[in-house]
């Protein structure tokens, strides 16, 4: 941490609004530096994937907006950019959810991950790649997306993303639906192109263990606020962050079986 | 180490085979789930887990084999016949109903029992307005054990994922299911809403006395809470026991757990 | 035996000029997913283009050929209808990425209302004419076999010739450019598009292109052989069974799905029609389509209905 | 700040379970309902009554029908005006051809044979889907129109085909003035709509909902789609029908097939999209919209140009009436694509923070 | 004071190429009425509400109408499809309703439609007129016997209406007569000109309007039917139908509504003078004469002389009441003096005298004849056979009357 690099992504306190009148994010910011994976983790409805979509511009499509702050990819303000012209400077987005083409094959849906690259050859090398990374992927290359199972449907997604050669990736609960083996994978996969391409992360995911293990940076999210951030080192030594996010406060891990109680709050009709 | 008490076979799947074109996805399962037992089925993605719960529940016809559900034998039946007798399931991609509120969508969850003619809906009165209050009741319980209450008039399609996840299961509880069939629940939840949601079947499986049959990757999850794990891959069941039995088993080491496990 | 001959060759030539339309349909809907209601709009918006300028500039430039004046009024309707095209984008699509078919297909049936009114206030709305010297009167075939021979229309033939190259033309399109792969997948997934770099807005704007082109062309040959009035929006609707029999993203679906329904509204006519009092075919048409995807869902080419959970 | 339903506390589930729960609603809902029926015959001409008000309470009618099926059900169909058709021409037979027939049981047989129409022409549905459905709905169009144009036993033989009916009497009291027309239209929407009310928020509502949501997650929890399908399209061709039928009684009083012309079907599904799919109060919205605003434009035009001084000719009124109501549906996609419906919701749901921005 | 004439026009739709000439005529000729100071010195104030040819547009125009500016003292409903809506609503409002060449046939009996005013002609009119000119061109009415007509028609109320006619002439004189109908707008009309040529069928009748027209004749064309053999109601035999056609039309009959294409009639001219000279024409002024056109002069003119009908007994120069106006309407006595004086000579032939019983007023038509470029009359005139329409009527309007349980008209109403 001597010669800081240099940020690719400001989020500077922005506020997201959906249909006009739900307000989700109230104020987030976070930076991700040049060649880092930093990690958004938070519980359900924090507003994770709502920030990777401010990034990426892709709420419009779900009708919300960014009201207040601001967006910086490597010093320009991108707030006003179409997601294409991110993807064409390099910020790819893997949607939470698949989100496949149904009818397209897995070879085709990869295929169209490289639509804005034009070197066949650089193509052709990326699919490789795609299906090194995904073996399964390639027995299944020539099935409709539609007709694969969740976890090849995943692969899917993070391959095709893969495919546009992309310098930031904004990966949305990458490990959701995979074995753990190929969650295992899916994190040595972004620690290689990192160390080896340069590429930055920014991670939301669930999976706080894997997450903080590979991540550099956290980022601990609650109802639309960033509400801790730190080295990933010290959020994993972080006492709270031991027991509500890891699952092993004070000290042992617990069985999920003798979790007693959960936290009951009690209303009536709102 | 539970005190539960584990009764007889009350689903056997015998022999099960189904094939999509050229894909085989399962080949010649037999395996069956014991009344009052957490039963997990766990393999590599695409190894035909969801697909054999699909076969259960009657969207998928398997080509070959039959299912038996508390002495009756099928070949194939309609996911209504399925849902009559008391077989409840969730999604693995989320399946709600978009457009419909949470209360609105457990509610469906109630419909095979409510049996008041159209026109007194219509009319909303007499033993219509009543049915309906009554599950209304019911329903609350579920979205209170769930801790959904916050959002019981929120459009599911604009939850986040973890909630709708519990949105999916209050539905499959709704139809107070024999059996009930979770494909995994807990995909996108962090370790503390495991924990809830762990609670929640555990509970479900106690009060209840629900049989529940898992799909899962987390092992940690799978390894706490089940009875029994089934072991597929590439539509083949390789592994079948107590979760120590399957932790030890070297197949299923090689071809799911890694090394690291 | 003539007379069949003639009625199923009438019906084949029918269900040519159907495709044409249909075709239109079938372009951007597998392109984006949207069902145009506005075809109709668009192929009546385009005739009156290519009828008005054809008349006028004559008139401007003081032109005497018949052909040249054709032809630039055609580069002037289609620049018209890149310009729709364009401003149909720029307009309305854009602000409707990720919505549903349905929200879509009311913009679109927005949009048709909005060319009626434009296209008959900027050209007028009486009947005018469009002539590319095609030829009218009846040609007979195999005078020798049958009484009186067998009818062809010549009209018809040139125009079934023209929608055979404009099929040609767009499959190959489809099939042989990338831009194809990607039009399909924003056809699935607006927002999974985006978010791998697919220029929506480019990719529509090329999509109502394309269609505006083909109305262009449905617009000539219709209007030439009915004259450039309102009614021509009314093509349409002859049109609907043909795309949904031929299934709704399928190219050359439009064009067999085109010949059966011709050749079926017009069998069913002449032989069904006099027993119960004629004007049978427009819901025979409807009812063959109908029967069809009884048996495929989907029409007979169309991509299949996937329905997974 | 006024309109909370803070310190509203519901005691029971049926309290919950009002059709509009928050009082402030409730209170408007029968100023609202006071001035229909109090207010608007005493104010209105005779003109607002007979050429735009009644027509909007059909079309609101017919609206709430085809919204049960497409909005809630999501059948999407384009054989409305057939329904409307089947309604008309069914009430008319039982009409005139059972001597001494009542007025409202014969719209209501009228209705009853729309419903069996509409589920004829639903059973596709139970293969045939989104679009391809939509589409093949116009052959329930197309062939409504050619039978009541060829078969002529419907229309009493007469020789044009066009029917009329007169002297209509409702318990004795003549329907002939605009005011009493207005009140019968009035009373048969209001009912319907809350029989419609009741259907969509009880069990078989939510069963159309589930299907057009998500069919095979439905069947898995024992939802029959056939059963679903059909009775949406009964209950839906039903209302449809009953409203035809007021259409060709109440309104034209005479008519001929192409009353019920494609174009119908058509504006039938602007209003519940515009209004807003899955509400029954969009579908008025949307009726109110696509019934009034041609006509409003229509008379507009030619003075908002006076103040300009200019004089427009019909033509251009007709043309700008075109362009500007084409853009007013975009328009209002483009701000709402849930239609007016959700429109008023978000409304009100601002409402409820003011002052506060959220 | 001036005296309020609503009009239901169509300049826009599927049948606006056809509205459009119609109402340009109408509106000049209450233009021209006003320029020569009115009638016995009443302004009249013209107002146009667009109908799209839709019924219940033009209800709605019609209910918007109907009170203005002091009441409607009639209506032009121009379209059969309305008139049969309005013909409920008009005794009770107590409007007219002039249906010149058009509406239902049965309605010129005032006995029993008070209220309707099929002037100068009935489809039934047509019909026979067509009948007889075929038979005259045959040689003589017997000369039918074994032939085949084809009945070409709008599949609706207006194309419906010459069936009962042509089947009782059918019956009469032992020709064949084969209905085809076309379903509206008419687009796609190959079927039945298959059927055209499968069954060569003598003559074919044309009862189309709008789009119809001329892709019946375009399809005639393609398979070869003479188009000299076809025969086209008043409404298919003006210039829209054939212009875009053009030789390919040549030959095609149409019986005329008295009236044809005549660009020299006085009253042609005085419209392109004292309005269309001075920039107040409505519409192009080529088609100033046009018979469509013409058409809506005509129309134009029976209302007008109806209300000045009505002032003679009520009041000169003042404004009078649909009540008033119906019973102008009805004691019509237009002789061909008159006629000429208005500036319809060559164009109307009187007497058009109308009654109590007779709201049609006159019964005569030409035929004329596309020449590839223009319409020529090319028969004498011919009346239509009371004979047999006047029965017809009468027990068509009676049956009309039973269903509806109306009263008859006692004969005191006829002279009050
Ligand atoms: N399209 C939308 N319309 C309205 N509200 C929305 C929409 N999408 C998300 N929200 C709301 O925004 C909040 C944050 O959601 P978001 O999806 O960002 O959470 P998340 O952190 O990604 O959760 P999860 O881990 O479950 O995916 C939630 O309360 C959700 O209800
Ligand atoms: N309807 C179908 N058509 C064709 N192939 C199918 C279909 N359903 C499943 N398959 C194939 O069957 C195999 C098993 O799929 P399944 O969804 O059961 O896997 P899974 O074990 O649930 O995997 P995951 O853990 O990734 O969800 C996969 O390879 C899938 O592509
Ligand atoms: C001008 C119109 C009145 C003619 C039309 N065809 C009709 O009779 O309906
Ligand atoms: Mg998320
Ligand atoms: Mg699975």
């Amino acid at each position: 941490m001597s010669t800081s690099p240099p940020i690719v992504l400001n989020v500077n306190g922005i506020e997201v609004i959906y249909n006009h009148v739900i307000l989700v994010l109230k104020g987030v910011s976070l930076n991700v530096p040049e060649g880092q994976i930093a990690a958004i983790l938070g519980g359900n409805g924090a507003g994770k994937t709502t920030t990777l979509r401010a990034i990426s511009n892709l709420l419009k499509g779900e009708r919300g907006e960014v009201t207040k702050g601001s967006i910086e990819l490597r010093g320009e303000r991108i707030e006003n950019l179409s997601p294409a012209d991110l993807v064409q400077r390099g910020v790819v987005q893997v949607m939470e959810g698949r989100h496949c083409f149904a009818h397209l094959t897995i070879e085709e849906n990869l295929m169209t991950g490289s639509y804005t690259r034009t070197d066949k050859a650089e193509v052709a090398r990326n699919l490789e790649k795609v299906y090194t990374y995904f073996p399964r992927l390639k027995t299944r290359r020539t099935s409709q997306a539609a007709y694969t199972s969740g976890g090849e449907q995943q692969m899917c997604a993070i391959g095709r993303a893969l495919m546009a050669n992309p310098s930031v990736v904004l990966l949305d609960e990458p490990s959701m639906g995979l074995a753990p083996q190929i969650v295992e994978e899916v994190f040595e996969i972004v620690k290689d192109l990192n160390t080896k391409e340069k590429v930055t992360f920014l991670i939301a995911e669930q999976n706080t263990n894997m997450a903080l293990r590979y991540a550099d940076y956290g980022y601990i999210m609650e109802s639309g606020r960033i509400v801790m951030d730190g080295a990933a080192d010290d959020l994993r030594n972080n006492e709270d962050v031991k027991e509500f996010y890891l699952g092993v406060g004070g000290g042992e891990r617990k069985s999920f079986k003798d979790v007693k109680s959960y936290k009951r709050r009690k209303r009536w009709l709102a | 180490m539970s005190t539960k008490k584990i009764g007889d076979v009350i689903l056997d799947v015998q022999n099960i085979s189904l094939r999509f074109g050229g894909v085989k996805a399962l080949t010649d399962i037999s395996f069956n789930v014991k009344e009052h037992e957490i039963r997990a089925i766990i393999g590599p993605n695409g190894a035909g887990k969801s697909s054999m719960l699909n076969c259960i529940n009657g969207v998928y016809q398997p080509q070959e084999g039959a299912i038996t559900f508390r002495g009756r034998t099928f070949k194939g039946m309609n996911s209504r016949q399925v849902a009559e007798m008391g077989i409840g399931r969730t999604f693995q991609n989320l399946a709600l109903f978009k457009g419909m509120s949470v209360i609105d969508n457990i509610m469906t969850g109630r419909n095979l029992r409510m049996k008041s003619h159209i026109l007194l809906q219509a009319l909303r009165i007499g033993p219509a307005q009543k049915e309906e209050e009554q599950h209304r009741e019911f329903v609350e319980h579920i979205i209170d054990f769930l801790e959904i209450q916050a959002y019981r008039k929120t459009p599911v399609g604009t939850l986040p994922y973890g909630l709708q996840k519990r949105v999916d299961l209050g539905r499959a509880l709704a139809m107070e299911p024999k059996v009930l069939l979770l494909d995994e629940p807990m995909a996108g939840m962090n370790v503390e809403e495991k924990q809830d949601m762990c609670r929640f079947i555990l509970d479900v499986n106690d009060e209840f006395g629900t049989t529940i049959v898992l799909i899962e990757h987390d092992m940690g999850v799978v390894m706490d809470i089940s009875d029994r794990v089934v072991v597929l891959d590439y539509g083949k069941k390789i592994g079948d026991g107590t979760p120590d039995e399957v932790r030890n088993n070297e197949e299923v080491i090689s071809a799911y757990l890694g090394t690291s496990h | 035996m003539g007379f069949f001959l003639e009625t199923l060759i009438g019906g084949l030539m029918a269900g040519m000029l159907y495709s044409l339309v249909a075709l239109g349909f079938v372009l951007i809907f597998k392109a984006s997913g949207v069902f145009n209601f506005a075809q109709g709009a668009m192929v009546l918006f385009a005739a009156l283009a290519m009828a008005r300028f054809s008349e006028w500039i004559p008139q401007w430039l003081g032109l005497e050929s018949k052909l040249l004046a054709n032809l630039i009024a055609f580069a002037i309707a289609t620049a018209c209808m890149f310009a729709l095209a364009w401003l149909i984008e720029r307009l309305v699509l854009r602000y409707l990425v990720n919505q549903e078919g349905a929200t879509l297909l009311m913009a679109t049936l927005g949009i048709s209302y909005f060319l009626d009114g434009l296209g008959q206030s900027l050209f007028g709305s009486n009947v005018y004419q469009i002539d590319i010297g095609m030829p009218k009167d009846p040609l007979f075939l195999f005078e020798s076999m049958f009484e009186g021979g067998v009818l062809i229309n010549q009209e018809d033939i040139v125009a079934a010739i023209i929608a055979a190259c404009l099929v040609a033309l767009l499959s190959l399109f489809f099939q042989k450019t990338s831009t194809g792969r990607a039009l399909r997948a924003v056809a699935d997934d607006h927002q999974a598009a985006q978010s791998i770099g697919i220029p929506l807005n480019r990719i529509w704007v090329i999509v109502w292109c394309v269609a505006g082109i083909t109305a262009l062309v449905a617009g000539i040959i219709w209007g030439s052989k009915l004259g450039v009035q309102f009614s021509l929006t009314t093509v349409a609707l002859r049109a609907l069974p043909v795309v949904i029999l031929g299934g709704l993203t399928s190219v050359p679906g439009a064009i067999i799905g085109g010949l059966i329904i011709g050749v079926g509204e017009k069998l069913s006519e002449i032989y069904i029609g006099p027993l119960v009092g004629g004007g049978i075919e427009i819901w025979f048409a409807y009812v063959l389509a109908l029967v069809f995807l009884l048996f495929r869902p989907q029409g007979l080419f169309g991509e299949k209905i996937i329905d997974r959970v | 700040m006024f309109y909370r339903e803070n310190g509203q506390f519901k005691t029971s589930y049926r309290a919950d379970q009002q059709i509009f729960p928050i009082a402030q609603d409730r209170w408007a809902i029968l100023a609202l309902l006071a001035l229909a029926f109090v207010a608007v015959p005493m104010l209105a001409s005779d003109y607002l009554m007979r050429a735009i008000l009644i027509p909007f309470l059909i079309f609101s009618l017919a609206a709430v029908g085809v919204n049960i099926l497409v909005g809630y059900c999501g059948q999407i169909s384009l054989g409305s005006g057939a329904f409307m058709a089947v309604g008309a021409y069914g009430a008319y037979n039982f009409f005139v051809r059972v001597p001494g027939m009542p007025l409202i049981p014969a719209l209501i047989l009228g209705g009853v044979c729309a419903m069996l129409f509409g589920i004829l022409f639903g059973l596709p549905s139970l293969r045939v889907r989104g679009l391809y459905l939509a589409v093949a709905t116009l052959a329930a169009q197309f062939f409504a129109d050619w039978m009541f144009l060829r078969i002529k036993w419907f229309t009493l033989d007469t020789p044009s085909g066009s029917v009329a009916v007169s002297n209509l009497q409702v318990f004795g009291l003549h329907l002939e003035s605009a005011v009493s027309k207005y009140l019968f239209c009035l009373s048969i929407l209001a009912i319907i709509a809350l029989l419609a009310k009741n259907l969509v928020r009880s069990a078989i509502g939510r069963e159309w909902m589930a299907i057009r949501d998500m069919d095979v997650a439905a069947a898995v929890i024992g939802i029959r789609p056939m059963y679903a399908k059909l009775s949406a399209f009964a209950v839906s061709s039903f209302i449809i029908g009953v409203a035809g039928a007021l259409w060709a009684f109440v309104y034209l009083g005479a008519w001929e097939p192409s009353a019920f012309s494609v174009d119908y079907s058509f504006r039938l599904l602007f209003m519940v999209i515009i209004g807003g799919l899955g509400s029954i109060m969009g579908s008025m919205f949307g009726a109110a919209f696509i019934t009034v605003l041609p006509i409003a434009l229509n008379q507009l035009l030619p003075f908002v140009a006076g103040l300009f001084g200019m004089t427009v000719s019909t033509t251009a009124v007709a043309h700008a009436e075109f362009m500007i109501f084409g853009g007013l549906i975009v328009w209002f996609l483009i701000v709402e694509p849930h239609g007016l419906a959700r429109l008023w919701s978000i409304g009100k749901q601002k409402l409820r923070l003011w002052p506060f921005p959220h | 004071q001036e005296q309020y004439l609503p009009v239901l026009s169509y300049r826009t739709g599927p049948y606006a190429p056809n509205g459009t000439p119609t109402a340009n005529g109408i509106v000049d000729y209450y233009k021209l009425v006003n320029e020569r100071g009115g009638i016995n010195g009443v302004k009249i104030l013209v107002e146009e509400c667009e109908t799209g040819y839709d019924t219940a547009r033009s209800v709605e125009c019609y209910e918007r109408l109907k009170g203005k500016n002091g009441g409607a003292a009639l209506i032009h409903p121009w379209s059969t499809g309305a008139t049969f809506a309005l013909t409920e609503k008009a005794p009770v409002d107590k409007i007219p309703l002039i249906t010149t060449g058009y509406g239902r046939s049965e309605s010129a009996d005032g006995m029993v439609f008070k209220w309707n005013f099929p002037l100068l002609g009935t489809y039934w009119v047509a019909a026979d007129v067509i009948v007889q000119a075929i038979g005259k061109k045959e040689g003589g009415l017997d000369k039918l016997k074994g032939k085949k007509i084809a009945l070409v028609y709008h599949d609706s109320p207006f194309g419906k209406e010459p069936i009962p006619l042509l089947q009782e002439r059918a019956k009469m004189h032992g020709f064949d007569l084969q209905l085809l109908p076309v379903t509206a707008p008419g687009v796609e009309q190959k079927a039945t000109w298959l059927q055209v040529r499968q069954s060569r069928p003598d003559y074919v009748l044309l009862w189309g309007w709008g789009v119809m027209n001329s892709t019946a004749l375009k399809e005639a064309q393609a398979t070869g039917y003479p188009r000299d053999k076809m025969y086209g109601v008043w409404w298919a035999g003006a210039e829209p139908d054939v212009r875009d056609v053009g030789q390919g039309a040549k030959g095609y009959n149409a019986v005329t509504l008295q009236h044809g294409t005549d660009r020299n009639a006085p009253i042609v001219k005085e419209i392109l003078d004292k309005l269309h000279a001075k920039g107040k024409g409505t519409g192009p002024k080529e088609e100033v004469g046009e018979t469509l056109y013409l058409r809506g002069v005509v129309s134009a003119a029976m209302g007008v002389e109806g209300i000045r009908a009505a002032q003679e007994r009520f009041g000169k120069g003042k404004v009078m009441t649909g009540e008033q106006v119906r019973w102008g309407l009805e004691n019509l006595n237009l002789t061909q003096a008159k006629l000429d004086a208005l500036g319809f000579k060559g164009v109307l032939r009187g007497p058009i005298s109308t009654s109590c019983t007779d709201h049609v007023g006159s019964g005569a038509a030409r035929i004329h004849t596309w020449d590839g470029s223009k319409w020529a009359f090319s028969t004498d005139w011919f009346d239509a056979d009371s004979q047999i329409i006047k029965p017809m009527v009468k027990s068509t309007a009676a049956k009309y009357g039973a269903e509806k349980k109306l009263e008859a008209r006692p004969a005191a109403d006829c002279s009050s």
